[in-house]
């Protein structure tokens, strides 16, 4: 059964990001343009989640060509998930960009490339197919290169070359790791790979290309020892775009890694130690990196990578409870990241700079702001019953069962870590008096009322998503557990994607 | 017999000549020696492709030598270009 | 022969990472771009060897009558070949850029921005 | 109007001969497509008339073929002897020819055959620089030259 | 029950968006909301002197065990009596004493919060839930003691107050998720009904370790005990709250509540009551050095908190009930005592003992109050305090025969040091004359009853039960000592036990303690023992810990972020090869059988000596026009390898690609400086060396790869089809445009992003003013 | 036949042996450039009649002769400029050269040649490559 | 850089390559070629016009910059995979026409997509050579 609902989603985002082409540099057009793309994605997405959600799992077989031979296009509850979370970030960063992004910037491209990245990240998430998530991988860093550089000033451009030569080469390790896997097997269809792997004869080397594919997707994913790109770059863009790659972009790399790492190869023994061990170090890595940071930018990337540590390292337990554990965390962190920037982007409108010394008496000047971006980052923080502490419980108890006492040692580290960095930002910038009122004027201020409206209601949005992750994490618990039941069993993928 | 004339005569000549052009790419000295190495290779490549064609009996990579003969001329014509322009600094 | 690629393979794999690991921006790019050299004759070496047997269908027949080289590794580079080139243009440009902004070809010169405390 | 009239031609030509269908339909599609290719490019035309002199063409290909293989060997015997009998020289040759593609036509042809070079056109379209590996005299080459190539050459092309 | 206590939320809720309200002199109906939480519990009473539980639960997330499950009991309801009550008596007593601050409402909203969570957390019936309430607990109680947001010591305290009951919290979750997975269950009440299952259990030492890493660190004990004095810079409504009866009594709650499941246990009371017995000595010692009255309490305070968990640790029956009481003695005079010195504070401005005194002559009740509370705190008969004292002396004298002789000269100790500090608290500053610094009278002439009314009530509490004990015996303390020890303990509370050892030990505590607090005056110790003291405290170590961690964070972050590209790359790479390499070689059988591979020819080994030589001169040469022509050669030679091999559509596009990136990049070239002759040598073979291990590693997985058989069955599909079913003759074109069209339409798009990222890279000029 | 296509592609092989072997022989770039450009198209011109002859295919001749066209217009136009950058850039001339009539003929701020003049400004000093 | 040969050659030169572009693109689908290296020739044939005359001159050869091909080149062949998902079937399913064209064969919605990509390639390439060139002569 062929449903082509599948792919609008990424239409949605291409018809857009072409029209945002024909209508170059005309920025109100484009903003219009732009918004109103964003809402169809976002209705496209509810509409395949909900659909998914009720059959189960969809498949698209592009040119009618039955899988494995065609590339087919699947949305299971996981991919489904991520579009709507995609959707939902987009959106929100789509509003914020509205006014905070530069003329510069929008005359240049900013909106198609932005639909552009979104576009690629839902086809990764919606293709069957390892090549083609490949193809998608490769849109998605070329958009975000361009992202990255555009209208970039020195720093940005220095950290965009690290961004894109270490980009680069996980590309290529990834483009290495499917070639072994297609000799080894002679097809790109992942459910049939799934088949395929079983049977080869050297079992040894299915492990050594996992291996490939975990290094390629490391990178990505800003894993400890591959993370480097990510704080020597992250820091740099202007919030909204900050915001899409904070909240999107390393979680596709982990999204591969899932997919990879439970359709394709079961971990064995070794690959999860090296998981777990790498997690371990990640959540270290990204803990001590946070911990003295003087830009609350850097700071946040660095908390980025401490929180990839949970998802690999719950990808590593590999139990039913870690990975519903692993894929709540993805849902919470996308959402929180993405809104943690965004709320970044409006501090440093009000004040101009990003660095703690030169930042406070936020609380006292703008309580309610203060009270949402509380929420924010206590949600990431993870202070019950807020959105980030659910999946704790299913992590610690996963490594509790499985007595890798080292990782929920290090989650422990993490978290405490987390919290101490969090609220010692939070009384630096914003109970802490203003050391010095900054010669910049409030740009905040400065603008309209309407235009302060599109800048804090994205933030809002987010966090009122955040908040029902959090209060209504029933359902989301739902969710992770049905798409965790389909990890460890793929049988029913495999049948919608071959049998049908 | 013919297969076996230019397997075993001809393209081991004209791969000799590659070598020796390729040398001459190896001394330099010149930047635009190599680029002229560069332009000859390929019109050796194009030689080569022309015999393995009848070699193999495939006309299909005729067009590859087409390619290389449209392509090849775009190449020197960027290089001496842009060592023109650097002169002219 | 293949032993001839395999060698090629991990010959251009050392380069392009021996070359990424210099000071040079533009060796930086040359080393992606034999890295990318590499992974494009791995592909190939992937499919079934068939040589001087392109998969092109014989004119007066509908199927192939005899030998064939793999078409799949041959597509799959092409799509990679066309995407790194995408990639590897931009990156040249950028090049181009950050050369411009720091007058300088030395990326050990490119951290200033990146150590804070 | 004729000269590009006998471009379109040839590019129909080379249509039918590429796509090797000599059907009446693909020599108008050929025909059609050149006249847009050539519609494109309009604004570089020429205005000069060229007839085609058949005999002339065919004696001084056979010309040309005949210095083309004999300089060749020539070439090669200072090649594959140890010592050079060459002396090289470059040598200003004044042009009669004065449209571009006549001094395109000489000069590729010049280029064409062994031990000569073009290596500039002056500015003005009047003179030609050219590299020559057997330079015994200077007159006696630019004489020959004009006289066996390049008068031959715009008998034909005017 | 459950809006009773959600009701804290919903009120913080309300004032943090409408609480311009309650700024003013509205602020004081805010009491009534413990107020009538208070009286709501009052109901259930009956219930509980009848021995019930009484439960509900609501769902929430099923999916992770959690649901909200209330459980009121004995236990329960001592804590809830003491939330409620005396923090309607906070809540008055705030009105007045921050009357008029500009963020009244904040600190109500705060205050609101963690009552609400401290009620959640008591009633709790589920680990989880517990768990959620605790660490709102520790938002909550962040937020109060850094109220006074624009003083950094403030600040600094409540970080440290955070970051220890914050780090506790996570350890406590350890200590839950690893009961629930030994137990099935999140649900305490289940878990009741098999007390012992746990003391069986592999996990059950893990399982007390993380939990008493998350009490001891809530409930003050050594060594976590020095974020509590620190703490005393929230204001004082606050200390008292969060002090007496509520937030440090949290960790004695949990002690006391999985005390049924968990006691018995060598591991459980020797661990208890060495912690609990070293902390009430300790800070009992350190009392004794303060001069200002909120660390005296403070210390006190931590001393009664490591009382308590001794004497749960001791677990016997007199053990819990003397816990029980004691829970009780210790918030009603504590929590007065809070309360006078705030008093004391707002009016003199000064808490320092020696500054202090002659006050009863300015506010004769609130000495009073403080003598109460003094006198309670004491253990002078007919007092509560007295029944409290004479229940410890009691079960220490109850304990087996070693244990007898070593506790009981402890708690004796204890008891004299608490003493003294109590009366220095209660007593001192109200006696003898007023000094000169206070010669100006009060600060504020006329003090309001909303100040003194509270600790007045507190204190007359204290007595009142002194003289009826069996009034919160009945109502709640037998049952909550009987809830801690698992099964009814029937030992009323008397105000007479006789002439018997622990009357004894009683009255040389009083006599012993009088004596001291005559006789001694706090004095500074020498420095250099300060300086010891002060370095191996743990205070001071967990702050040095804390700097080294900072350090060491630095250096750390700073080796490995060097800003250095090719660092990077190599770490990546040596880990790469490491990982990959070491399963590589430990696995995988190296033989190959070559029979199937197609045989060398001359004019392909030339193609292919030509590509290694053009590689090795790219990778050399100084000349960077040399290395791109070098490119160049490269990619002709791939072009006529991919001939070789039959594949002419990839041997056009491999050359015409190659041959447009020399374009541009002779095209960017153009202005470029030289290379730079750069590394030395040694670097220059660690790379050679990392690279060249990369490549032959890569090459060995292909090799492998290679001679392993595949199913080829796509290819075949793509053959047999190609011109059935999609009309093409050219496979490879057909898979392009058909087969896999899906890849060669994001493929395009790829190349449209990098032609309008080209574009704009070049075209947008950002000045260096611009702004972002 | 097989014997005509074997002797056409011999010549033409043996153009571009002697065109390879003066590649590395001839002492000045010209002399170089001068070899290379007509040997090479020569010699490609035998062998692809050779191949045309083999095939003896409408399509096949009709792409050899778009080939042979092709390096007939290209090969010596790409000689030009090669040539005039070589000059320009300063490229010395062999020592056995006999005259040099272009000497001085360039202006060096807009490269445009002279027909006429004797200027004798200096030529540029050779920029080699780094 | 100004060359009077360079110049009269490329006149020939660009709709030679043109031509030989769009023969590239058609036949793809039965032999080697295909809309990306047809796309390649044909971009080649300008660069090459651009070094000979100008950027200027090629610019206006083009009429529309090169930019403007790439989104009417992603639409053609973005269209051509969309319209038989009005017919309900997948996307990209091959739709062919019954009856063979002259010069061509059979036409269908793969040969559309071929153009997409030729046009897109086309303007993908010249953006970028020329965007270029433009900041070297600034
Ligand atoms: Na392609
Ligand atoms: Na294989």
């Amino acid at each position: 059964m062929t449903d082509n609902l599948l792919i609008l989603p990424i239409f949605a985002h291409l018809l857009t990001a072409i029209l945002l082409i024909f209508a170059w540099s005309h920025i109100n057009i484009q903003r219009v343009i732009s918004l109103f793309g964003h809402f169809m994605a976002l209705i496209l997405s509810l509409h395949l989640f909900s659909k998914t959600w009720k059959a189960g799992i969809l498949t698209m077989q592009a040119g009618g060509w039955k899988a494995p031979f065609g590339i087919t296009f699947v949305s299971d509850t996981l991919s489904a998930t991520f579009v709507v979370l995609t959707a939902i970030a987009g959106l929100a960063v789509g509003i914020f960009s509205t006014v905070s992004v530069t003329k510069a910037r929008m005359q240049f491209g900013y909106f198609a490339i932005s639909h552009f990245l979104l576009m690629g990240l839902n086809g990764a998430f919606l293709t069957g197919d390892i090549f083609n998530l490949y193809v998608w991988f490769e849109i998605v860093i070329i958009s975000s290169f361009v992202l990255m550089t555009l209208a970039g000033k020195k720093p940005q451009m220095e950290g965009a070359i690290k961004y894109v030569a270490m980009n680069m080469l996980a590309s290529t390790v990834f483009l290495t790791a499917i070639a072994i896997l297609y000799g080894l097997t002679g097809t790109l269809n992942m459910a049939d790979l799934s088949l395929k792997v079983v049977q080869i004869e050297k079992k040894e080397l299915v492990s050594v290309t996992s291996l490939l594919f975990f290094i390629g997707f490391g990178i990505k994913s800003a894993v400890f020892p591959l993370y480097f790109w990510l704080p020597s770059s992250y820091h740099t863009p202007p919030s909204a775009i900050a915001a899409t790659f904070g909240g999107l972009l390393t979680k596709m790399g982990v999204y591969a890694m899932m997919r990879t790492f439970t359709l394709i190869f079961v971990p064995d023994a070794f690959t999860q130690h090296v998981l777990i061990a790498c997690a371990i170090m990640t959540l270290f890595t990204g803990a001590l990196g946070a911990l003295n940071k003087t830009s609350i930018r850097r700071m946040f990337s660095y908390l980025i990578i401490c929180h990839i540590g949970f998802m690999i390292g719950g990808l590593g337990l590999h139990t039913h409870v870690a990975l519903a554990a692993v894929v709540f965390y993805l849902i919470h962190d996308i959402i929180v990241k993405t809104n943690l920037f965004l709320a970044t982007g409006i501090i440093h409108k009000i004040r101009g700079s990003t660095d703690i010394r030169r930042l406070g008496g936020l609380y006292e000047e703008y309580p309610k702001l203060s009270l949402l971006m509380a929420i924010i980052f206590f949600s990431m923080v993870g202070i019950p019953p807020l959105s980030g502490f659910w999946p704790k419980i299913g992590l610690f108890q996963s490594s509790l069962d499985q007595r890798s006492y080292l990782l929920l040692a290090a989650f422990i580290l993490a978290s405490f870590f987390t919290l101490y960095i969090i609220a010692k930002m939070w009384s630096e910038v914003f109970w802490k008096d203003l050391p010095k009122r900054p010669e910049e004027t409030n740009e905040f201020t400065e603008l309209p009322l309407f235009k302060q409206t599109l800048l804090i209601v994205p933030v809002v949005g987010l966090a009122l998503v955040s908040l029902y992750i959090g209060l209504g994490a029933e359902n989301i618990m739902i969710i992770s557990n049905r798409i965790a039941t389909n990890m460890i069993d793929t049988g029913y993928y495999l049948d919608a994607v071959l049998n049908k | 017999m013919l297969n076996n004339y230019l397997l075993f005569g001809i393209l081991p000549v004209l791969s000799i000549s590659a070598i020796l052009v390729f040398i001459r790419f190896l001394k330099g000295p010149y930047t635009l020696d190599r680029v002229v190495s560069l332009d000859f290779l390929i019109n050796i490549g194009i030689g080569i492709i022309a015999i393995y064609s009848i070699v193999t009996d495939h006309s299909a990579f005729l067009d590859v030598a087409m390619i290389l003969a449209l392509i090849a001329f775009l190449g020197s014509i960027a290089f001496s270009y842009y060592l023109e322009q650097r002169g002219k600094r | 022969m293949e032993y001839l690629l395999i060698f090629l393979i991990g010959l251009l794999y050392s380069s392009g990472i021996y070359l990424m690991l210099r000071k040079s921006m533009v060796k930086l790019l040359l080393g992606l771009i034999l890295l990318g050299n590499g992974a494009n004759i791995l592909i190939f070496l992937m499919g079934d060897i068939a040589k001087g047997q392109p998969p092109i269908i014989p004119r007066d027949a509908s199927i192939f009558t005899q030998m064939y080289a793999d078409p799949v590794p041959q597509s799959l580079i092409l799509t990679a070949i066309v995407i790194s080139f995408g990639l590897q243009s931009f990156a040249i440009i950028l090049l181009k850029r950050v050369y411009q902004m720091t007058k300088s070809d030395n990326l050990d010169t490119l951290n200033t921005h990146e150590i804070d405390i | 109007m004729i000269r590009q009239f006998m471009l379109n031609l040839m590019l129909t030509f080379v249509w039918v001969a590429l796509t090797g269908d000599l059907s009446f339909v693909n020599f108008w599609f050929g025909f059609a497509l050149g006249f847009f290719i050539l519609y494109i490019k309009e604004k570089n035309d020429g205005d000069v008339r060229y007839f085609v002199r058949v005999p002339k063409i065919i004696g001084f290909m056979l010309y040309f073929f005949y210095e083309m293989i004999k300089a060749n060997l020539q070439v090669a015997y200072d090649l594959i002897t140890p010592k050079f009998f060459m002396k090289p020289g470059i040598v200003k040759y004044p042009l009669s020819a004065r449209n571009e593609f006549e001094i395109t036509m000489l000069s590729n042809i010049i280029s064409l055959t062994p031990g000569t070079l073009i290596l500039d056109v002056s500015a003005d379209n009047t003179v030609l620089y050219i590299h020559v590996m057997y330079l015994k005299d200077r007159d006696k080459f630019v004489r020959r030259t004009k006289e066996k190539i390049e008068n031959r050459l715009l008998e034909i092309l005017r | 029950m459950i809006l009773a206590v959600l009701s804290g939320f919903i009120a913080a809720l309300i004032l943090a968006f409408s609480g311009k309200l309650f700024r003013g002199r509205l602020s004081v109906l805010l009491g009534l909301l413990p107020l009538s939480i208070f009286n709501y519990f009052l109901y259930f009473f009956p219930d509980i002197s009848a021995g019930k539980v009484i439960t509900f639960s609501y769902r929430w997330i099923p999916s992770l065990g959690i649901n909200l499950d209330f459980r009121l009991d004995g236990l329960s309801m001592l804590f809830v009596m003491l939330i409620t009550g005396i923090g309607a008596l906070i809540y008055f007593y705030a009105a007045s004493y921050l009357e008029g601050h500009k963020y009244l409402d904040r600190f109500y909203a705060y205050l609101s919060l963690f009552m609400g969570s401290m009620l959640g957390l008591v009633l709790a019936d589920n680990t989880l839930l517990i768990f959620i309430f605790w660490e709102l607990t520790s938002i909550s109680s962040f937020f109060l003691i850094g109220f006074n947001n624009d003083n950094a010591e403030s600040r600094k305290s409540a970080l440290m107050a955070l970051a220890i009951t914050g780090c506790g919290g996570f350890f406590l979750l350890a200590s839950f998720v690893l009961m629930g997975i030994t137990t099935q269950t999140y649900s305490i009440g289940q878990m009741l009904s098999a007390p012992g299952f746990l003391k069986d259990q592999p996990a059950y030492g893990l399982i007390l370790f993380f939990l008493f890493v998350g009490s001891f660190s809530k409930s003050a004990q050594f060594p976590f005990h020095f974020w509590l004095p620190g703490a005393m810079k929230a204001p004082t409504p606050v200390s008292a709250y969060l002090h007496s009866a509520t937030m440090v009594k949290a960790g004695i709650y949990l002690l006391a509540r999985f005390s049924p499941l968990l006691s018995d246990h060598l591991l459980w009371t020797n661990t208890l009551m060495i912690t609990g017995g070293f902390t009430m000595i300790y800070a009992a010692v350190h009392s004794i050095f303060k001069k200002d009255l909120k660390s005296i309490l403070a210390y006190s305070t931590i001393s009664a908190l490591g009382l308590l968990v001794f004497l749960i640790g001791i677990g016997t029956r007199y053990a819990i009930v003397a816990a029980a009481a004691f829970i009780l003695v210790h918030a009603l005079y504590k929590a007065t005592l809070f309360l006078i010195t705030g008093i004391i504070d707002h009016e003199t401005g000064t808490r320092d003992i020696d500054k202090l005194g002659g006050l009863r002559k300015w506010f004769p009740l609130v000495a009073l109050a403080g003598l109460l509370a003094a006198l309670s705190n004491a253990g002078v008969p007919l007092t509560f305090g007295f029944i409290g004292k004479d229940l410890i002396y009691e079960a220490t004298l109850h304990t087996q025969d070693f244990f007898r002789y070593s506790l009981t000269p402890l708690a004796v100790t204890t008891n004299i040091l608490l003493l003294y500090a109590g009366f220095n608290a209660g007593i001192k500053p109200f006696a003898g004359s007023i000094p000169e610094n206070l010669s100006k009278g009060p600060l504020h002439p006329s003090l309001s009853p909303l100040l003194w009314i509270p600790p007045l009530i507190l204190g007359g509490m204290g007595v009142f039960f002194g003289f009826l004990p069996y009034v919160p015996d009945q109502l709640v303390i037998s049952h909550a000592a009987s809830s801690i020890y698992g099964s009814y303990i029937f030992m009323p509370l008397k105000i007479w036990h006789g002439f018997n050892l622990t009357l004894l030990l009683s009255a040389f505590t009083i006599i012993a303690g009088v004596a001291l607090y005559f006789l001694y005056r706090p004095a500074t110790a020498s420095a250099a023992t300060q300086y010891w003291l002060q370095w191996f405290s743990p205070q001071h170590l967990t702050e040095w810990v804390g700097e080294k961690t900072r350090l060491f964070a630095y250096h750390y972050t700073k080796t490995l972020q060097s800003g250095y590209l090719r660092s990077y790359i190599l770490t990546i790479t040596v880990f790469l090869i490491g990982l990959i390499g070491y399963r590589f070689f430990s696995t995988v059988d190296l033989r190959v059988n070559t029979s199937e591979f197609t045989e060398i020819r001359f004019f392909e080994f030339v193609v292919f000596a030509i590509t290694v030589v053009a590689t090795i001169t790219t990778v050399f040469t100084n000349s960077r026009l040399t290395a791109i022509v070098s490119m160049s050669i490269i990619g002709l030679s791939i072009c006529l390898i991919f001939v070789y091999y039959g594949a002419p559509d990839l041997a056009m596009t491999q050359f015409t690609i190659d041959t447009l990136t020399v374009v541009l990049f002779v095209l960017v070239l153009y202005r470029l400086p030289q290379y730079l002759i750069n590394s030395n040598r040694k670097m220059k073979l660690r790379d050679g060396l990392v690279a060249l291990s990369f490549g032959t590693l890569i090459s060995l997985i292909t090799l492998q790869a290679l001679i392993s058989p595949a199913n080829k069955e796509i290819s075949r599909f793509y053959a047999d089809n190609a011109y059935l079913l999609a009309k093409g003759k050219n496979v490879v074109n057909v898979i392009l445009v058909d087969f896999r069209g899906a890849d060669t339409m994001v493929e395009t798009m790829v190349l449209t992003i990098a032609a309008l990222g080209v574009y704009s890279l070049l075209k947008l000029n950002v000045k260096p003013t611009d702004k972002d | 036949m097989e014997i005509i296509i074997m002797a056409m592609t011999s010549v033409g092989t043996l153009f571009i042996l002697i065109a390879a072997i003066g590649l590395i022989r001839m002492p000045d770039f010209f002399l170089r450039l001068s070899v290379t450009i007509k040997a090479a198209t020569l010699g490609l011109g035998f062998i692809m009649g050779g191949t045309a002859l083999y095939f003896l295919e409408f399509s096949v001749t009709a792409k050899v002769i778009a080939i042979i066209f092709f390096l007939l217009i290209t090969a010596p136009v790409s000689g030009h400029m090669i040539g005039r950058t070589a000059y320009f850039t300063g490229m010395k001339l062999w020592k056995g050269t006999i005259l040099d009539e272009l000497k001085g003929k360039y202006d060096r701020k807009t490269h445009s040649l002279t027909s006429d003049g004797d200027d004798p400004s200096e030529r540029t000093p050779p920029v080699d490559e780094l | 850089m100004q060359s009077t040969i360079l110049k009269t050659a490329t006149n020939y030169l660009l709709p030679l390559l043109l031509l030989f572009s769009v023969f590239i693109l058609l036949r793809g689908h039965y032999e080697s070629g295909g809309g990306f290296v047809g796309g390649l020739v044909a971009s080649i044939a300008f660069v090459l016009h651009s070094f000979a005359y100008g950027l200027e001159r090629t610019q206006k050869l083009l009429k529309y910059p090169p930019k403007s091909f790439i989104p009417a080149g992603l639409l053609l062949s973005f269209m051509s995979g969309v319209l038989p998902m009005f017919g309900g079937k997948a996307y990209m399913t091959g739709v062919w026409s019954s009856e063979p064209l002259p010069v061509i064969g059979l036409v269908g919605s793969a040969l559309f997509f071929d153009i997409g990509v030729f046009i897109v390639v086309i303007g993908v390439t010249l953006t970028i050579l020329f965007t270029i060139s433009e900041s070297i002569d600034q």
